[in-house]
This record gives C-alpha cells, structure tokens and sequence, in this order.
C-alpha cells in the first residue's frame, strides 16, 4: 500500500464540477508508490509556491538519443519513489484515433513500469506517460516497440508530428492530414530518435486556414490545406440559413475580410478573385457553402515560443504546393527547408530565428522557390536593397529596365 | 523475467488501425455537419452515412485507471473506438444515433462533462508546472482547474460570441498556445536569478550560459571562474536557469502570473493573432488563485456582453480599441504593457487618434 | 554676361507644360554668373550621372555653428564660379505668408549676394538660398539680420520648426500652429543657432490629424492638434450633402474606421464614445460636421527618414495637453523631452532611436508623464516585462494584486 | 561699402505682420470651405466674410526673377500679400470675389499653372539631386518635372479618388516625404561604396565611419590604417560616404531608381502609412527617365480605374490585398521586396490565406 500524504490544498481542487488532476493523481497513488510521492511533492509545492524538480540529466534507451526527459526530486529524502520521475513520450497515432484493445495494452505497460500517469496529450502530440525510473526505461521501451509503439522526439531533433482530424471526420480538408502526418513521421524516424540538429524541429499538419492543431502558431514548419477553385454556393442551403435566423449581411457578408461577397435578394454571390479563402463563410455556413477546385497545402516557417527573440507566427514560404501520395515533392522540400536550416543553424536557434538572420531569400533560392507576393503581407518599406551582381546580369537588365 | 524484443524506427502505429469503420468508409468524403448541443455533433457524408461525435472534458492528466474506465464506455457503446481532441478532451463516436442517448448517460452517470463544441470554452492548453517541470513559476493544472470550475458553464452550455481558447503556461517558454490565445496565463518570474558560483563552476558552460541570454545580461565573472549578471538587463526569462541548473530563477514570493488575451489560431475574418497583455501581475494564490480567475471572469464578461457574434476575443479588442479595452474592464494601464526594444517600434501608437 | 552653356539635355526639360526648373536656372543665370557655371555642372551632370559636388567643410557666420550648408564644385577649374557654392538657410515666417514688400526686399539682398536662385520652400521649412560663396556669408547675415531674418538650423541642432496653416484659413485648427511654431522658434533660439546637440532636432506643429504639414512623419517632435468632445452635426446641412449626390453610406459610414456612424432616414448620427477623431467625416462634409469641447495637442516624438535603423513615423508619448499661450506647459515638456534625449543620446542618435534603445518608460518617467492606452497600438506580446523593486512596492502590492 | 548692423537671434518675422487683413479679422474663426474649381476656393468665416485662394504650381527652385514676377501679380491682385504652401506651391489670396477672375487671367497670361486643389496631384515634395547635393544618386527636379508633365491633368483639371501624393528623393538619405508618400521615387546606390584608403587616412575618423554603418559591413584595416567593407553586408546606403568623403558610393552605371507606394500621413480613414516597395529598379535615364514615368503613370492609373472614392492609393491596395496589386500593375515581384533583418517578421505572411 502506497503512502498516504495529507493534502490539504490539493484537496481543495478535487471540489468543483470540472474533472480534477488531482482525482486522477490520487487514483493512481492508490497501487503507484511514484504517484504517491508525487502528491507529498506537489502538495508541498503548492504550498511553498516553488517546484521540487531537477534538471534532467541524459537519460533514454539504447540507440535512441530521445523521447525520455529526465526528472529528478530535489527532496528525495522526503520523496525516495520520486528520486526518478523521467517521463516517456510514445508518439501518439495521427488524428489521436486509438482501440480501446490499444489503449488497455498501453496502460497495462504503465502500470507495471511506470507512475500509472499519463497526458493525453502532450502539446507536441506525444502521449506523455509521467514518472518512471532510469532502471525502467529499457524495459518499457521492448514493451511499447515490441507491441508497435515508438518514442516521440525530444531534444534537438524531428519532434513529433501531430495533425488534425482532417479528411477522417471533417469536411474541409483539403489534404489528408493524417497520412501525411504518418509518412512524415516514418521518413524522419532516424532524425526523430537521434538529436543531431541544431535544435528542435516541430511539424504539425492542418487541412484547412482553419487550423485545429494551432499548426501555425507551434510548429516550426506548418503545413495548411488549401485550395484554389472558387467557392461553391448552394442557394437553396442559403435560404435555409437565413429562415433559421441566421443575419447573412451582418454574420457574413460584413465579416468578409476581402469584403468580397455580396447578399441581395436572398442570393449570396462570392466574388472568387478577390475571395482570400479565410475560411469564415465556409465554417458558419457549411451547407450552403464548399471550396472547389485544386487542391495542396502551404508550408509556412518558423513559429514558436518566446524565447529567445519573441514569439513568431509561421511565414508563409511555399503558397502552394501539390500533397498528394506519395508525397515525393513535399518530403523533398521538407528535406531541403531543413538541410538549409542544419548548414547554417548555431545552437539552440530554431528555424525561425535562423530566417530572420540569414534573410528569406538565402532559403528561398536554396530551396528553389520563386518570390511571390502571397509570400508577403507587404513588400519593404525602407530601401536598404541587397542585390547580387547576377540580379543585373539577369533581372535588372538595361533593356528591361 | 525476460523482455519482449524491442523494435526501433518503426514510428507510430498506423492510423488506420484505429479508425471507426464508418470513418474509414466516408474518409474524405465528409459533407457538412451540424452542432446538436454543446457535447454533440454530426457529421454526414456524401454517401449518407453520419457520425455522431459526444465530447467530454479531460483534466488531460489521466490515470490508466481512468483510461480503462474510458474504455469500457468505448467498448459498450462505440465498438471500441475512442479518440482525443487536440485539445485534449476525449470524444466518443458512433455511426447510429440510437446510440447517442445511452452513451450520454453512462458518461454522466460516471461523472463526466459533455460539453465543449461550437462557440463556447473548450478544454485549457496547458503545460507541467509543479506536477512535473524544474522551471515552472506556478502550477497549471491547477490553474486549469480553478479556472473551468468557474467558466463551468460555458463549457456545458451558454454560448459565446465564438470560441474562446483559454491556454495556460507555467513559464515564459510556454509549452503550450499561450502566445495565440484568446485569454491566457502565463507564469512570470519577477527577480534576477542568483547563481551558485561554486556549483556553477564544475556544473556549467560560460559561453552556453552567456549565449543563452537575449538581453546581453550575462557576462563572465573570470575572478569566480562564474559569469555575473546586470541586474537593469535582465528580464527573468530564466532562460539561463534552463540552460545552468546553478543559477537559480525561482522565487517564491515574487513569482506570479499574467494574463494576456486576444490571441487567435485560425484565420477565419482576420489574421492569427498574437496574445497581448492585459494584467501585468498576480501573486501566485494556490490552490484556486481567486484573484486571477475573477481577472479572467472580467474579460470574458466584458466580450460576452459587448462583442458581436462570431468576434473572437481579439477581434471585438481591435474594432473598439485597446483603450475602450482598458477602459470597459477596469484593467490598470502600467509601464509594463509598453512594449520594449524593437518591438515598441510596432506597437507604439503612430496616429493622434484617440478615444476618451 | 555670364558665360553661356550649351545644355541639349537640360533644354529638354524646359519643353512641357508644367513650370520648368531649368528655365528658372536660366533665367538667374542671365546675370549670375553662378547660376550660369551652376547650369553648366549640371548639364554635365545629365550626361555623366553623377553629381559634382564634393561635402561641405564647416562655413558659417560669427558666432553661428549651423544655417549654412557647405558645397563646393569638384570640377572647380571647369566651374570657377561654383568653387563654392553654399547655401544659406533662412528661417521661414510661420504658415509661409509674405508681404510682396518683404519678398521683394529678400531678392535684393540675394541678388547682390548669391545666385539668385532660391528654393521656396526647403524640406524642412527654410527659405534655402542656393549658392553663395564663402566670403559673401558675413555680408548676407547682416543684410538679412538687420531686417529681422535670422538663419535657420543645420548640423546636430534645433531646426527650423514649421506648421500648417492653421487658423488662419482652415476651419479645422485644433491649436494656434502659427503662434506655437513661433514661439518655439523664439525659445529656442540658441539652440537653434549653436549645434549642442547629438543630432538634429526637428518640430512640426499641425493643426489637427489631418496633418498638412507631415509633422506625424517628418518631424521628431510631432505637435498635433486634437480634440476631446463630441462631433456637432448639422442635419441640414447632411441633407444639402445628401441632395448634392454625396452617397453617404458609402463614401461616410463605410468609411468610418471605428464604425461609429449610423445614417438612417437622412439622420447622420455619430456614437461620440467610439469616434477615434480621424477627421475623416469632417474633412469630407465640412460643412455638416465640426468638432466641439475641449481643445488641445498631442505630442509624438521620434519620426525619421531611413537612415540608420528604418524610417519611423512618431510615436504618441502625450496623447493630450494645453497649447494655449503662453504655452508655459508645452515649452517646458518640449525642454524636458530634449533633455533626456540630450543627457542620453550617442552622437549622431535621432530620439526615436534613442527611444528604442532606453524603452518608452525611462522617457515617461522623465517628463512625468503617466502610461496610458492612448499611447499604444496594443500592449506587449511577449512575457519578457521588466518590474522595479518600487513597482512591487506601489502598484504590485499584495493587498491589491 | 558698409553693412548694416547685424542682429542675432532675432528668429523669423512676426507672421502677423505678413497676415491679409481679413486673415487677421477671421483667424480662427473660420466655419467651412468650398472647392470651387482644381485651383481655387474659398473659405467663409463666421463672421461670413471669405477669402478665395487661387493655387499657382511651381518648381520650387524660384530664381528671384519669378520671385519679383509673382510679387507683381500680388501687388495687382492681393494687397500684396502672398504664401506658399507646405507643398511649395504658391497662393494668391483675395477677399473679394471680383479680384478673382482678373488674377486668374493675369497668372495664365504669364505662363502659371493654376490647379492642384482637391482630389488630385498637387506638387511634389522633393530634394536638391544634381543641383546641389554631393549625395545625389539621381536629379530630383528632373525627375518631378518629367513626372509632372505627364501628370499635368491631374494637377490641372481631372479628379482621382482622393489626393495623391507624390515624392521624389536623391538617396536614401530621403529628405522629404518618400517614406509616407502615395507614390515615391527613391534614388538607389546599388554597389559597394569604394574606398581611397590614402584620403580616408588622412581625412576621416575610423570609429566614426565604423559607427555610421547600419549593418555593421564595416571593420578597421590596420595594415591601411584604414577600413574595409564586408561586401555581403552592404547594402549601399551611403552613410559611410556621408561620414567620410573618402568612400565613394557614386556609379554612374548603378545608380538608379525604385519606386514606392502606399504611405500616406493623415489619419483619416486610416493610420498613416509608410510607402512601400513596388518597382524595385530603374536605371537612371536622364533627361525624362521615360520608363520611371511609365510606372508611375501604370500604378496611377491602375489606382484611379479601381479605388473607391476617398480610398487613397495605400487603402486602396489594403483593401484588395498586395497579391492583387502586383498582378493588377504587372509589376514583377522579386527578392528584392522582400525585407530583411528584423523587418522581416512585421512583413511576411502569417496566414495561409491567398488570392490568386
Ligand atoms: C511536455 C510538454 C508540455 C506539456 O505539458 O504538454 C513540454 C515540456 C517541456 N518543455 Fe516544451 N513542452 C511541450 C511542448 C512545447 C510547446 C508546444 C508545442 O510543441 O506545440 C512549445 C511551444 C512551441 C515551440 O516549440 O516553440 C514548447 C516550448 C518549449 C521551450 C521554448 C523553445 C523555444 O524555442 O522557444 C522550451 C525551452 C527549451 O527548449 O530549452 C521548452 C522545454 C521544455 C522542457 C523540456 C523543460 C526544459 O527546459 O527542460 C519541459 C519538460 C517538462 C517536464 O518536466 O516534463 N519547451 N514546448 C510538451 C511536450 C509534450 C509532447 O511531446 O507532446
Ligand atoms: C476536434 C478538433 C480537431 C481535432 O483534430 O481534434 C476540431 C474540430 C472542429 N473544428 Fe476546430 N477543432 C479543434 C481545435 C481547433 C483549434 C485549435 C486549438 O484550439 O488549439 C482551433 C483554432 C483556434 C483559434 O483560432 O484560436 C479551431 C478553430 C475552429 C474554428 C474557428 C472559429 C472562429 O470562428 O474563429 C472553427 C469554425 C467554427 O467554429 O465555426 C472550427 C470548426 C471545427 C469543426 C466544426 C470542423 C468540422 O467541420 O468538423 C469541428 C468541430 C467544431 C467544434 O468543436 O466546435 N474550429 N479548432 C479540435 C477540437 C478541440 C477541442 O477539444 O475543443
Ligand atoms: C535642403 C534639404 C532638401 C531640400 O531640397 O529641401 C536637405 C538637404 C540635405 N540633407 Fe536633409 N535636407 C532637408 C530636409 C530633410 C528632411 C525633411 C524634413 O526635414 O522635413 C529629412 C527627412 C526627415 C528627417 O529629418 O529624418 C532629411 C533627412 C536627412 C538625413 C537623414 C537623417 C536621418 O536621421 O535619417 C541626412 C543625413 C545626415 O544628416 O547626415 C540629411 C542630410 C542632408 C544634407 C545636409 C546632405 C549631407 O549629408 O550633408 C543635404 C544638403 C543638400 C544640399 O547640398 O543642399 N538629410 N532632410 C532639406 C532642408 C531644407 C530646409 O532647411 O528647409
Ligand atoms: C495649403 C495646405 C496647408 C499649408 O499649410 O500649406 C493644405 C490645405 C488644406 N488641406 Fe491639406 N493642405 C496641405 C498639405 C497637406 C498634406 C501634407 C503633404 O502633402 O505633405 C496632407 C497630408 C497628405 C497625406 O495624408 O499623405 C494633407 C492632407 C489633407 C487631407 C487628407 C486627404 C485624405 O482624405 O487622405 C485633407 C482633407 C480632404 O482633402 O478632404 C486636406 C484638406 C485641406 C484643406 C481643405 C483644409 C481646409 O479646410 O482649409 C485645405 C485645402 C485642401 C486642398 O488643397 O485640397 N488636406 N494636406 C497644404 C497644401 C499643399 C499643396 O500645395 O498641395
Ligand atoms: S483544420 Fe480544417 S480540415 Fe482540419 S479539422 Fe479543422 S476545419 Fe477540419
Ligand atoms: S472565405 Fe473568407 S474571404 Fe472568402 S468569401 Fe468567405 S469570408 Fe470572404
Ligand atoms: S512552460 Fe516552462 S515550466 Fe511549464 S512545462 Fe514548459 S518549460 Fe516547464
Ligand atoms: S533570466 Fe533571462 S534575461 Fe535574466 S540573465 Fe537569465 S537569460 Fe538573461
Ligand atoms: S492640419 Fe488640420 S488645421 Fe492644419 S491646415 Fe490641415 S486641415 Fe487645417
Ligand atoms: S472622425 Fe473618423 S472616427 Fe470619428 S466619426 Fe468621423 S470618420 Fe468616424
Ligand atoms: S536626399 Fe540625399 S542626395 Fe538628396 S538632398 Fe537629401 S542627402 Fe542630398
Ligand atoms: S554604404 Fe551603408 S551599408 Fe554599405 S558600408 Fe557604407 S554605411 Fe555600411
């Protein structure tokens, strides 16, 4: 029987009608001398206002240079079952989709190494499974491979891919989301397991500008459905939303950002050239309204956390590319875009940050990808111009300009 | 007691092992889909076929207990097949909908929250804080807690102009959405770090450390065989901390939370959007942080009565004004929410228009 | 008779019908010899594409250090007329009004003295006499000085500031940009003459947003008239309009920024608490729309061409304040925000660079001047906030956060 | 010959000596105006007196010759009262309506161009270029007068959607309104600068060169006792040049021109705007540059059949997206217009939404 710890302040977040982690951490601490321990050690955080962890020394399995991140008590006296408390990242199957069979197998590995805690999920995409100890890990890792699993990345490496539902439940995918997902994720398996970059690299797939797995906000190359047919508009479906109440001219045709559709005489047109495929008409009036025509993804760069040079966006680099199996033209640009990245990359500095220093056009020309105006929200304003000796041999020639 | 033979390189499992057959039918082929209630939708096909999806809220941290338990659900109601959301709640699906009533009843007889889809709360991106992390400045599962206890019904059933995405983060890296989100917390440490010379000496790399500092703050102390810190520099990112566990960031009096809003992922009407500042500081309160919840209530009052169906959090912000903002919510306006270094360049007002 | 020139290339653009700045070169050079040796350099320069001219030494008048800008020929053998040729600067009366009397007795004085070419008006507001020699810069200064003109600055000084023409022929003037342009000039007269600072100083004075005289781009202190009450609305006047064929929907409503006007039943109605004070409306139905209540300025500081760090428009630093005379206030903020640039800058430090460098908050702390919305776009984005002790002191007290 | 006695710090004139008497009367009194034709119009005060203004162009370089010229026309027509605007045109002004044929006739008789009121060209803002400056990659009045000539209807009689506002700087340096214009050119150096090493060490101080450069291409050359510059670096600006004489930027063959749009100042409508780039480069083709007047004449009529009245040329591309104005100009996009350094980052996308 696990020891019991008085928990006071914990115990206060187990009242309230949202589902409690501290519910979940005391039904494991029932047969788990780890999660026990780590009540003691979270109540006692809770009330000195700081963590009792460790940086987290090189810890993982035999060949693999991640997928486990260290985790020691700073009060193992007080805590010995959390001397260790390494946590494991399984790389989740795309779109999150799992059997219950799957699901009771991976929980039985759990709850003979481990905590019996896991996220579902990682904000990467892993299943994190939360506490074990260095003895465990290679055990768990014959375990989970043996049965199908790998380990998700972590360190400098290829991190996890993840995606969003897409064209498995959503009708607006205009990629499919979880097998590029999946193939991507088996091309870059030796990059993935062995840190060998210059620092992290995140891929997070979304079928449409609509984005459901924040992909252009968290990962360092964005992949995004798109499409460039015109909207397709179903009147009759039209008409049924504005009998069911929906206000047409304020709820849409007013929150057009291109301001390009119109709504006269219970007629909704759509002006396509001028249309910028927002997604917004499309998701509150998904009836009426359908993208039509060719089909690809945009890959954007760059986007992450704060630290170190402030938070990015990812930028738009290729407007439009084809995504279909077997995906030979995306994986290579994928490649390309981060061989780009290693040759150049100090340290510690994302893709991102690298693109700001060596400037978009050193990428762009080494990935061979022409200047487009959809790579921009504006052109330059200040006319501090670099241009090469070749640029007036071959753009700026005297009889062009 | 001897292990099975390991395999490496093989990646994840295959999706489609795990898709419900009637996804694996219609993959692709979805036509449109309509919100039921707040925890139910349905998805029907070109062929006909429909899939009906109920949601339930997750703490995210789950035991395998509760993994079973989810399972068995699954199990008698779902042939089997469960999925989790990108934002982490669970979502249990079924081709038939005589299925649906008593799948929502066993879930609510077991306790669990349906609720979550359409233009209302949806579960919290969130990080480790003290349940896991060296670095967290607070805890966010607690955070996540206290807060949806309170937003409660926003996730089971009134509406919002939109989606709000909550998000919170147990220090400035952020694991999570914070940075796009339409209200957020994020854990700030507030004071200089102090570094152990002795252990910093045998433990760490100078020109790692150095390198690691955005401001310039750090540079080396030769006579300590250490680096020193300049105090007027330093913004307590604690991304020296990260780098060199003998300089310590953590504090327990002075560590504390802001909240920032009006971030946005997709770019349905505008541009995703970064989050901005709006409270500067709180004081770390476990275990429920009443301080900082009600700060939450406020914004999210303020947009529910005043912005206009379908404005997100940032939109409403931007059509009335960062200072009808202030304004409306009674957020004191500090020195802090001033952007600093290049970025103040973008963010200072470059027009004498003003409202009142 | 001053030596003619043969100029094919310069004759070319005395064709065409709008007024030529050749033929005016033409027309001083039929009795400067100057300006014919000028026309002859110029032509040269038509042909060759390249300027000849070198860099100024250090010229000016006794006890000045600025009002006279160096230039000399670097073809002085070919153009011994232009081996130098500077040019003098003289202040501008506020809202460039002249008496015929006061023109005709400048000409005189230059006609005597100098090329006979001016530019009315320089960049900056100055009336620039263009080329003179060395020699003749003593002479000129007592000419002009002895019936009350002074020289305009040059160098790291105050320069010359300028306005709109405000009240005295627009109806929309917030502010005297006139008398605050004047008195200005005359407070800082020594700074103005004696170059004491790290760079040049520049002020504008408008007389509301609509900004005629491009103080918010061009100038480091940007002086703004504004106002706080509501907007007045004669509705019969919105009739006339509307009779006259103005599509007010359009071209008004829709055209509001902030969308705080509504016309219904040829009733224009403006929600005053949403007007951001574009000018806008009023610009476009004078007549209809007028401002009304309490009237002041806005000071934003910092706008620059490129050079060094990338063009800045000003930044708003005072959102609101009194310019009323005898501007007691507004002088000693001015003196203020010049001081902190002073103490602080490197040389050749623009203040809105000098701005990026210390943070917005070393300034405001400075002049005393409180932190307010009305000074920002929108707050920060990233958590990397810099707090003093005193801020958890008074503002971050337990009791209150 | 014996010169007056000299004053100091005396400032300009008291405006109010040089104020019409009925500007005097009315000063700040003033209630509405009327545009009556592209050259005049008139402003009624409240006390219902008025004063018509008649706008004359000009080429700013004024010999004292025209300057005597126009003195006389005031005398004629104006009390002898005259201004120039903060665009350097000039006004004639009258209280009396009567006044105003008769000077309209005169200045027409002489040769002045009578417009550039209301939504239309008025004068260009522009530099000393050959004429008087060391700097000058190109000739400003060359240019603004070749340009104008070709815009003459605009100025003169035909109306555009709102004002356009036209520019014209020699370098980089700018000294006028290039970066907040409608529509500017910008003269470009386009090769490293190149040095004489024996003049820069004899005439120039070696850290205040290093200092001058934005990029940092610069670094000291001991063995010269001189600098040398990073070529990869450079990005020709020419503050090193306008630091040391010694550096040469000028290259007769290089130098040209880039065209950019979209600034603007007022705040109506919208915030003002910084210009961008459009044309990346032209070569300098003295003496009417026809190719840089084509462009302009492209982008102003491309703006003048597509925007909406009022839409300066700034909104105007705004609101149909850049994507759109680059395909509608056909003006070829290049590396070039994408920016660099920190810049980069406010200026990329950050949305997979396109136009095609
Ligand atoms: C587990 C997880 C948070 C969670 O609760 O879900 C996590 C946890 C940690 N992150 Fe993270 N990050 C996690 C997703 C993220 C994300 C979100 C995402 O991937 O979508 C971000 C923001 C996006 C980004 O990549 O920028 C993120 C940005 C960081 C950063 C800042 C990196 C940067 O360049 O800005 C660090 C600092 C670092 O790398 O040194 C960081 C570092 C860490 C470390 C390894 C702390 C450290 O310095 O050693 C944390 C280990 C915590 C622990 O003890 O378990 N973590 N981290 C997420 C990974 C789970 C998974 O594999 O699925
Ligand atoms: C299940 C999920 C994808 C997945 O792979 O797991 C999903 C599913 C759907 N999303 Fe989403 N979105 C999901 C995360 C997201 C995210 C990502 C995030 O929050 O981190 C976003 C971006 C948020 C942002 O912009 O900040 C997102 C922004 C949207 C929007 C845009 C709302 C807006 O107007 O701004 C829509 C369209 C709508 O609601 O009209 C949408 C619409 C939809 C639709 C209707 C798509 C469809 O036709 O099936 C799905 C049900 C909507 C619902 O839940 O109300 N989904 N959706 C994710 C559910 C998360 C959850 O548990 O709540
Ligand atoms: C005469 C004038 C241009 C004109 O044709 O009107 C002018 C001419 C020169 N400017 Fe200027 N600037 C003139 C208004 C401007 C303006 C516009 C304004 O004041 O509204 C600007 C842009 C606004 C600004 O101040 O940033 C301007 C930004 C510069 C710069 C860039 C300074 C910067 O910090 O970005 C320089 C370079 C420098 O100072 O070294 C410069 C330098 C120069 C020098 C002194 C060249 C030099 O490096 O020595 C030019 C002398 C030309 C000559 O030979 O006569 N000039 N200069 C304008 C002054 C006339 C007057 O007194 O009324
Ligand atoms: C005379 C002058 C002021 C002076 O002190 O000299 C002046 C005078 C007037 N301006 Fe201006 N503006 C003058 C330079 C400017 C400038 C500065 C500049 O161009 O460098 C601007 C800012 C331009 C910009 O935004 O880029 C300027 C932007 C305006 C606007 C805004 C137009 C818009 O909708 O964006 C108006 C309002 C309007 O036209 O409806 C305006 C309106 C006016 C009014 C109607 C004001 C009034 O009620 O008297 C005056 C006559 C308008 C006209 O010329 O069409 N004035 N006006 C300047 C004449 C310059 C010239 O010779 O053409
Ligand atoms: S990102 Fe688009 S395709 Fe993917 S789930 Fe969301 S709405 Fe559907
Ligand atoms: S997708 Fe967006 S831009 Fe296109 S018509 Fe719909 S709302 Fe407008
Ligand atoms: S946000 Fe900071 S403290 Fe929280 S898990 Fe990530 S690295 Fe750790
Ligand atoms: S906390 Fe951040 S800013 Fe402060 S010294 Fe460490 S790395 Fe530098
Ligand atoms: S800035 Fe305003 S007050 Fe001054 S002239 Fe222009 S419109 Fe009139
Ligand atoms: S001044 Fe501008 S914001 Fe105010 S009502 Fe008029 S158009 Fe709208
Ligand atoms: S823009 Fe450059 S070249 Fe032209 S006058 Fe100014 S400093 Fe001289
Ligand atoms: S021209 Fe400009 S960028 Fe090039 S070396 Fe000189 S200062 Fe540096």
């Amino acid at each position: 029987m696990p020891k019991k710890y008085d928990t006071p302040l914990l115990d206060e977040l187990e009242k309230g009608p949202y589902p409690s982690f501290v519910t979940e951490i005391k039904k494991a601490a029932e047969t788990s001398d780890m999660s026990a321990d780590a009540l003691g050690q979270i109540e006692k955080s809770y009330r000195d206002k700081i963590p009792y962890w460790k940086h987290g020394g090189i810890v993982g399995v035999l060949g693999y240079g991640g997928g486990v991140i260290g985790r020691y008590s700073s009060l193992p006296e007080e805590f010995p079952n959390i001397a260790h408390f390494h946590t494991v990242r399984i790389n989740q199957p795309s779109g999150f989709f799992y059997t219950t069979k799957a699901l009771r197998e991976i929980c039985d590995i759990w709850d003979k190494y481990g905590s019996g805690l896991t996220n579902m999920h990682g904000s990467t995409g892993d299943i994190i499974f939360l506490g074990t100890d260095t003895a465990n890990l290679e055990a768990i890792f014959a375990e989970f491979s043996s049965r199908g699993w790998d380990l998700g990345g972590s360190g400098s490496a290829m991190r996890t891919p993840s995606c969003c539902i897409g064209p498995a439940r959503c009708e607006w995918a205009n990629i499919d989301t979880l097998d590029i997902c999946y193939q991507l994720t088996q091309e870059f398996q030796d990059e993935l397991h062995r840190p060998a970059w210059p620092y992290k690299f995140k891929v997070k797939v979304a079928g449409c500008a609509t984005d459901c797995v924040a992909a252009i906000a968290r990962a360092d190359c964005s992949i995004i459905g798109t499409w460039k047919g015109p909207i397709l508009v179903d009147q009759d479906e039209v008409k049924n939303y504005a009998k069911g109440g929906m206000n047409i001219a304020a709820e849409i045709v007013r929150m057009c950002p291109t301001g390009c559709m119109s709504y006269k005489n219970g007629e909704l047109k759509v002006a396509d050239e001028d249309c910028n495929r927002c997604m917004h008409c499309i998701a509150k009036m998904t009836k009426a309204l359908r993208p039509s025509g060719e089909r690809g993804a945009a890959i954007l760069l760059g986007s992450k956390a704060p630290i170190v040079v402030g938070s990015l966006l990812s930028w738009v680099v290729v407007p439009f590319i084809k995504a279909e199996p077997p995906y030979d033209e995306l994986k290579e640009m994928i490649r390309n875009i981060i061989e780009w990245w290693d040759e150049h990359a100090k340290p510690r500095e994302r893709i991102g940050e690298l693109i700001e220093v060596k400037g978009m056009r050193s990428l762009l020309e080494y990935i061979g990808v022409d200047p487009q105006p959809q790579q921009i929200k504006h052109p330059r304003k200040d006319p501090f111009i670099f241009f090469t000796d070749e640029d007036f041999e071959k753009v700026y020639t005297k009889d062009k300009v | 007691m001897s292990l099975p033979q390991r395999q490496t390189d093989i990646g994840p499992p295959h999706y489609e092992h795990f898709l419900p057959p009637v996804i694996k039918k219609n993959y692709g082929k979805w036509k449109y889909h309509e919100v039921l209630t707040p925890g139910t939708m349905v998805h029907v096909a070109e062929s006909g076929d429909k899939i009906w999806t109920v949601r339930v809220a997750s703490p995210r941290i789950l035991s395998t207990v509760t993994i079973r338990e989810i399972s068995d659900i699954a199990d008698n109601h779902c042939g089997g097949h469960i999925r989790f959301t990108t934002r982490n709640n669970i979502e249990f699906l079924v081709s038939d909908e005589e299925k649906l009533a008593p799948l929502i009843e066993e879930l609510k007889e077991k306790g669990y929250v349906v609720g979550g889809i359409g233009p209302r709360i949806s579960n919290v991106i969130h990080t480790q804080g003290w349940i896991h992390c060296h670095g967290a400045a607070t805890d966010a599962s607690g955070l996540v807690k206290a807060m949806m206890d309170e937003m409660f019904e926003y996730f089971t059933t009134k509406e919002l102009p939109n989606k709000v995405r909550l998000a919170v983060a147990c220090c400035v890296n952020m694991c999570g959405a914070v940075h796009c989100s339409d209200i957020a917390l994020v854990a700030l440490h507030t004071k200089v770090p102090v570094i152990d010379h002795e252990k910093l000496k045998n433990t760490c790399e100078i020109p790692t450390i150095i390198a690691s500092c955005p401001t310039a703050a750090i540079s080396p102390d030769p006579a300590k065989k250490s680096v020193k810190i300049k105090e007027s520099k330093c913004m307590y990112c604690g991304n020296c901390f990260t780098v060199c566990p003998a300089i310590n960031i953590h504090d327990a009096e002075r560590d504390g939370i802001a909240i920032v809003v009006g971030g946005k992922i997709g770019s349905l009407r505008s541009d995703p959007k970064f989050s901005k500042l709006a409270y500067t500081f709180f004081y770390n309160d476990p275990p429920r942080w009443p301080k900082v919840i009600a700060a939450v209530k406020n914004i999210l009052n303020t947009y529910a009565a005043n912005a206009r169906k379908h404005e997100r959090v940032g939109e409403w912000i931007e059509r009335i004004g960062w200072e009808k903002f202030f304004k409306m919510t009674n957020i004191p306006f500090t020195f802090q929410h001033i952007d600093d270094f290049t970025f103040m360049r973008e963010t200072m007002r470059t027009a004498a228009t003003f409202k009142w």
